[in-house]
């Protein structure tokens, strides 16, 4: 600790003794050395992308480049004070601004806000700026239309914002149930949200229709842009007719994913949506004189829903993003969502024939975007071996398994993710390990419920961690 | 790959989309660069902030420029702890779970309440979260917080609210702590929540415990809001009455960011671990008798529960509250009592110096632990301009947030600003406000 | 602790050394601080650098500006590369001979030479080294090198010889490239190696075939000091005849750094192998038939020959050459001989585009890669001080190492120089010598 | 790869065809993630000091301060140019004068050269130095006497500078044999090589006496630092007697060893070898009006041997060893020092009981420095298990072995040195691996004799290795 360099007064002379602390905080009393060894060894009981294949579905589990953990921690970006008044903090007002307009030209939308902190704070943001759209013309709706193949956020959010969850049925393509879309919108639907390509993989093709349903009805169109790996360059959530977009810049560009975050879920949006995107918002101001514009943070917006937070939102995710986006270009995005596609296809291809394809089968049998869900009912009924054994005996491969159990609509489903950073071998490798863990269950399926054998610890008792949490180190 | 996938070209591939919604020109976006092009750009943008390596700043307001030890950076850009996802397969996630668990204990410690999650977003949004909670855990929809509360978290307060048709009912200050009578006789039977910050945004401790009585009598959660700093000497919340503590954690381990990510953390009491946002690791044994840590409680979230979920935060900030940790076990028990030590005599001492140059007057006498407020006696924008010309972040300007302080400056200290620092802003800004010492603000100037 | 030991205290550990070599006193340094003071200390001195961040810096002579791709920090400053030693226990240092061994394919590759050592320190001793390696191979004292080799090459020869007592014969340069002829008659039966540098000093790409030939006529080694960069598109020392190729290996992977550290190479005809310095990484297999790596041929090195060992060196540069290896593989096959073509295509444009410039003269007209020499019509410290304050680092002048030049100045590229850089180059250059022309230079300016 | 952006000319339009190379090197051609990947996977095929015990002997594996890495980083250290002319390279010159001052003060010589790259790098400078010095003085020494504990660079140097080696016989209490040195040292002798504390960890008592023979007989006494870990702050070879001293601030001033280096072995030396030391030289001038002291590179030294390498030095080294000492202090240093000395007397004191004090006593019985000697000779005779065995099966135990087989003294030797950095807890759990392993010996020397069975492989066949060398990958 420095020395104070002022006067040693004692604190109970500053400070009234009962506000004062009668013990201390027990923290640990380890010299950095310990420290050190103590997170070097259990960062190892860690499984990690830059270590192995992470085919995470709905994750996008995309190559995070080191070159962007460079330039988020240049000092003029690492120790900028987020009050820092705007004229001295051009660059950073700058860099968000151009993030802003290239997620709005990737989106489709002309307006950008980046204040949310992830996704799902993009969603809560998404439904109060609907209310607040429709509050201001007067209407007061009560109802979110969600598809059966949503993610668990979407409906946790219409709660979160006072709204009550209708649940959208799937057609027999994975999309949508266009009749029951139909029945159940009405003058009490605010808005409906939708993932497109889905959480099976698939795109809808009746977006369009889709999206004449719902602004008839006089909601709103929710993208819950947690796919769009998928399409980049290709087609725009905006020109589908969402008026509310939220990107995961932990996926699509490459934030890393740091073990749960941090992320951030920036949201676009339409021209009518616009008068009621958070405060502040960051704008260019053109010189009056021809010099150079400047930019600063606009609180000047008497519609805006206010405040998701503090500051300007996760600005160290935002260099990193921005990097990313300039690294690849417009023309490297199309590309990576290309390669995702492609990816994801030839995996399928690959998955389609061998143990796979007659255990594991694709849930939806059409081609699929950047992922697909496979369903492991058949290993389950014919070996005994559930979607968790499988997930669980791949670990003992060196792999981390596919999201599992999600989305609902598939039995025991497996939703596969590889992303464009993955190489074919590493494709090739994957394939071939579920067909030797199904393989090997069909001759003995208690190899894969015992599963993992090689990792740090083994299956863990979850029953009993919940039945009775034990949630910090007992004094 | 196209020959196995049984296409003839990627295009194909993307067949599903209608021809009517298909970009069909590239995006306007500059083509690709090389990574030493990337890094020049950065580089140019990020030279034209006046960022703490700069100047010597004196901006707080909720954001600290404290020393992130080399070690937090050394642990937190392991691929290991940078790269993975949420731990949703404890078997080979052991390193992130067993620190979720570690950042739990520490934060239950410096909050003195039992139960703490793994962290939220970062502090405005935990404590409308925190909001959230107590509408959900009482079934009424006031609530009611002291205008020592962070301006950020209010607001959000507010935004969060709307959802759930919430009133937030704001409380006074005086002598720049929050004004007892006027809190207690704003918290009635259909009060959720009484929201108080510690110190609270002038930088003044309250006494929560005596604040917090009238919450208690009417059945109302008490939620505070506070500096983990501070936290290393200042009586912890939970042992005040608080239900819920909650905060900012960047002065934990984290960058300034111009603002984030951070963390931000969130702790109650027993009663309310199943109505906790956000995940929560937990111990317990794997099938061969080893102890182990798993996500617990997962029929709270989004991902199992859906609607009836308590939140629906998914991914959140556990690189920045792993960073958090590590700092927090780089002070060790002993130093993280001494740097509240230090930051409480340098700012007594800072108030005192600041109080005593001509044209700047202390804002309140209150007891403060790192932030203190004074007046300036000329514009404070012009002030700034003043200061900042000289290398110098002066502070906080009051005046957006607390009209009635137009030219009010809010001035924090970290360890990173010596005596010497303190000096030399005393010098600069008494000059700046004797120079400008009855000058009008110019037109459009103040933002 | 003390107690197990059986001592009263820590001092008495200290017994064995004589009162009278008992220091007795504390150090005259400083107290020790903390790491934020050190850091705040630190950072001041390296404020008061003009570093290639803060200037366009043409700076070469032998290190160069390249971008260092992020991921050569990433992984180098993994604890697992960073902070084991020597890999004496092949069986948990599978990693770092691992690298080894793909460096020095690398190097062997690059050099067109089927063994390589895992580095030396850096590059003039590395020659020096190679120098030691000659006279043991030949039993011959004399060393002949063309004033085309590094100076620092040519003076660690002369400091290294002092101990064997060597003579170093030099031979001039003609029209920028060694003159063959006087080459030629330098050598004689005595002569135990000769130095030639690719690109040379002044950036002149030499002929090594032709003018090695008088080497092999004597017997002598031919000893090739390169540049790794330039050896993507020139062809590599070993088809040219050489025995041994060496150079300064900071221009892959390694950070400017002021000098050091970075690593050397060296690379030899399969003749050598045995009497190399330094590490080398072998491939074999354990006892369970796996393949891995450990450390080969030691009885080459001093821990197991001691007096009769071929060289002194034990602690080397392991983690510069990893750099330097990350950066290769991060490069590629394709990526390395573009970058080549890519310095070679703009070092044409500046040299024409710098000998266009009115007082400034092109110094040789011989092919160059990377970096070329121009005489600068006026004196060049004063020249290289205007453009200092203009932001540019114009060059390397050549007064000091080659009195014939007194006016030249060394002019090296890196892809980080863009063309526009160039022209601002020429530019302000052109605007000094204008203005400095027939200028004395001061006195006691020329350093 | 950056757009040129100057005119495509073919290469051969530019550079004679016959002067370019006809095939490309072959590099590996992969992505960024796969060589993330391969990285780190190799990565953790090493064993290193931040994740384990490191107590290889002479070696002074202390923790390695991140902060360290940090500075040296700063873009004003990192990206300065060595032929930066002086005047805008101040920082670093001061740095550099800074640290030679400290380094004169804690060896109690008043000049240093940090030019040296690593110990053996400051022999040679060293030897060099002696043989200028007596040059000068018109005399032609042809001799270097080294112990016969010497490190192995010791007489590998004495070769290399053109000397040839008279080795030096140890007492029974492990120091040099006085009436064996006044026997050799005579007006051949250029110089005396010691290690003080020596190899075996112990501090030999006699140097002042061992000082007057050298410098009766003529010759200079150089100071291998490699043991400066043990008495820094308590004594100094400078008041020893010492002419010359190397420091490795890889070892005592923690630079990380990386695997191999870098290094750096900077020379401290007295007035009368002053002359010779390598150009060009760190030096502070005086401002003439009064002003703040600059700082320059002084090449005018006539009597100098000259360079031993390009440019100033590995100046990232001198960087983190700077901030070390100004981060420990001079009571730091002292208290690194003492603690070294007692964490190292407090394991010998432990390994003096148990099955280590039986099967691997200590060679010399005595109190030790900062590092002791143990012989695994009874181990070998009694058990049948040789100091290899018992290394290789630390490795079972996740700990580095100690240096083994050094010094050559004694028969199968182990050399321990814990470090200041190491905690009581992990120095008794060496203690009771040690224990362990012998225990297990006594029972069943063949689990010794095969080991290790836990690392990523297993004994590896060295003999294979140096018979067929495969020294680089084949095309
Ligand atoms: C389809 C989908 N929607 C929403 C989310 C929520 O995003 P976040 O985790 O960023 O809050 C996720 C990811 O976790 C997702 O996969
Ligand atoms: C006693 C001793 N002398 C000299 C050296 C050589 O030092 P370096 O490896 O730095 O060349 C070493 C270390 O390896 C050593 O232990």
């Amino acid at each position: 600790m420095p020395d104070a360099g002022v006067p040693e007064t004692p604190l109970e002379e500053l400070i009234p003794k009962n506000l004062l602390r009668e013990r201390p905080a027990d923290l640990p009393e380890v010299s950095e050395p310990e420290i050190v060894r103590h997170y070097n060894r259990i960062s190892r009981r860690n499984f990690d992308l830059d270590t192995g294949f992470y085919p995470l579905g709905s994750c996008t589990m995309k190559h995070n480049p080191r070159l962007n953990e460079r330039v988020a921690a240049l000092p003029g970006h690492a120790r900028l004070h987020p009050a820092q008044e705007p004229k001295r903090a051009q660059g950073a007002l700058e860099l968000m601004w151009l993030l802003q307009r290239s997620l709005a030209e990737i989106c489709g939308l002309p307006h950008v806000s980046l204040q949310p902190s992830a996704g799902s704070h993009g969603e809560l943001a998404g439904l109060l700026l609907t209310r607040a759209y429709h509050a201001d013309r007067g209407e007061e709706r009560t109802k979110v239309l969600t598809p059966d193949t949503a993610h668990g956020t979407n409906p946790a959010t219409v709660t979160m914002a006072g709204y009550e969850v209708v649940k959208l049925a799937s057609n027999e393509r994975g999309g949508i149930d266009l009749d029951d879309l139909r029945a159940k919108a009405d003058d009490d639907t605010a808005c409906l949200m939708l993932t497109n390509p889905n959480t099976l993989g698939l795109f809808d093709e009746n977006i369009a229709e889709i999206a004449r349903i719902v602004h008839d009805a006089g909601g709103t169109l929710y993208y819950d842009g947690a796919n769009l790996n998928a399409i980049m360059g290709h087609s725009r959530p905006g020109d589908m007719g969402f008026d509310i977009v939220h990107v995961n810049l932990h996926k699509s560009f490459s934030q890393p994913h740091g073990g749960g975050g941090p992320g951030a879920g920036p949201i676009a949006c339409s021209d009518r949506i616009e008068p009621y995107l958070p405060r502040p918002q960051v704008v260019r101001r053109d010189a009056q004189n021809g010099g150079e514009p400047s930019f600063d943070l606009d609180y000047d917006r008497p519609k805006s829903i206010g405040r998701l937070r503090g500051f300007q939102g996760n600005f160290g995710v935002f260099v990193r993003s921005y990097a990313y986006i300039l690294s690849l270009g417009g023309d490297g995005l199309q590309e990576a969502s290309e390669t995702a596609v492609l990816n994801a296809n030839y995996l399928l291809a690959r998955m389609r024939g061998g143990e796979a394809g007659r255990y594991t089968p694709v849930a939806f049998d059409r081609r699929c975007m950047h992922e697909f869900v496979l369903s492991g009912a058949p290993a389950k009924r014919e070996l005994g071996v559930k979607t968790l054994d499988i997930a669980k005996r791949l670990l003992d491969h060196g792999m981390h398994p596919p999201t599992v159990y999600f989305p609902l609509l598939v039995d025991e489903a497996l939703m596969v993710e590889p992303t464009e950073t993955e190489t074919r071998e590493t494709l090739d490798a994957f394939a071939e390990a579920i067909d030797a863990i199904l393989e090997e269950a069909a001759e003995d399926p208690g190899i894969a419920q015992g599963a993992p054998y090689t990792t740090p610890v083994r299956r863990l008792d979850e029953v009993a961690a919940n039945r009775n949490p034990v949630v910090r180190q007992p004094l | 790959m196209l020959e196995a996938i049984g296409v003839g070209s990627i295009e194909e591939l993307f067949d599903d989309i209608p021809e009517s919604l298909r970009l069909g020109r590239p995006l306007e976006l500059p083509d690709g660069k090389p990574e030493t092009e990337v890094y020049d750009r950065l580089s140019a943008l990020a030279a034209r902030n006046a960022h703490a390596e700069a100047e010597t700043s004196f901006l707080g307001a909720g954001m600290y420029d404290h020393y992130v030890p080399a070690i937090v950076d050394a642990i937190t850009s392991r691929s290991e702890f940078l790269t993975p996802y949420t731990p949703y397969q404890p078997e080979v996630s052991q390193g992130g779970l067993q620190a979720m668990f570690e950042f739990q204990t520490a934060m239950s410690e410096l909050t003195g309440l039992p139960v703490s999650n793994a962290a939220l977003y970062e502090g405005p949004s935990a404590v409308a979260s925190a909001g959230y909670l107590a509408i959900g855990a009482t079934g009424r929809r006031k609530l009611v917080a002291s205008r020592g509360v962070h301006p950020h978290s209010r607001e959000s307060l507010v935004t969060y609210g709307a959802g759930y048709g919430t009133d937030l009912v704001e409380v006074p200050l005086v002598d720049g702590v929050t004004d007892a009578a006027a809190l207690a006789e704003a918290i009635d039977d259909e009060t959720a929540a009484v929201f108080l910050q510690q110190p609270n945004f002038l930088g003044a401790v309250e006494d929560i415990e005596a604040l917090g009585a009238a919450a208690k009598e009417h059945g109302a959660l008490l939620i505070v809001a506070c500096d983990p700093i501070a936290l290393s000497i200042l009586r912890p919340p939970g042992e005040c009455g608080a239900d819920i503590a909650v905060g900012e954690g960047q002065p934990l381990g984290n960058r300034l960011d111009y603002g984030g990510p951070s963390f931000g953390f969130f702790c109650a009491t027993e009663e309310h671990l199943r109505r906790m946002p956000g995940r929560i690791a937990g111990e317990t044994t794997d099938v061969d008798g080893r102890r182990g840590f798993v996500l617990t409680l997962q029929t709270r979230e989004q991902h199992i529960r859906r609607e009836k979920a308590t939140h629906n935060i998914c991914t959140a900030q556990a690189l920045n509250a792993l960073a958090g940790m590590v700092h927090l076990a780089w002070l060790g028990k002993r130093g993280f009592v001494e740097l509240g030590e230090l930051l409480a005599r340098r700012t007594a001492y800072a108030r005192e110096r600041l109080g005593a140059v001509d044209g700047v007057e202390v804002l309140h006498e209150a007891p403060v632990v790192r932030e203190f407020a004074v007046t300036v006696d000329a514009p404070v924008t012009a002030v700034l301009d003043r200061c900042a010309a000289q290398g110098i972040g002066a502070g906080y300007p009051l005046g957006r947030d607390y009209p009635e302080h137009e030219n009010g400056l809010l001035i924090a200290l970290t360890e990173r600003r010596s005596r010497q620092d303190i000096d030399r802003l005393a010098d600069v800004l008494g000059a700046a406000v004797a120079d400008l010492r009855g000058a009008k603000v110019p037109e459009g100037v103040a933002s």
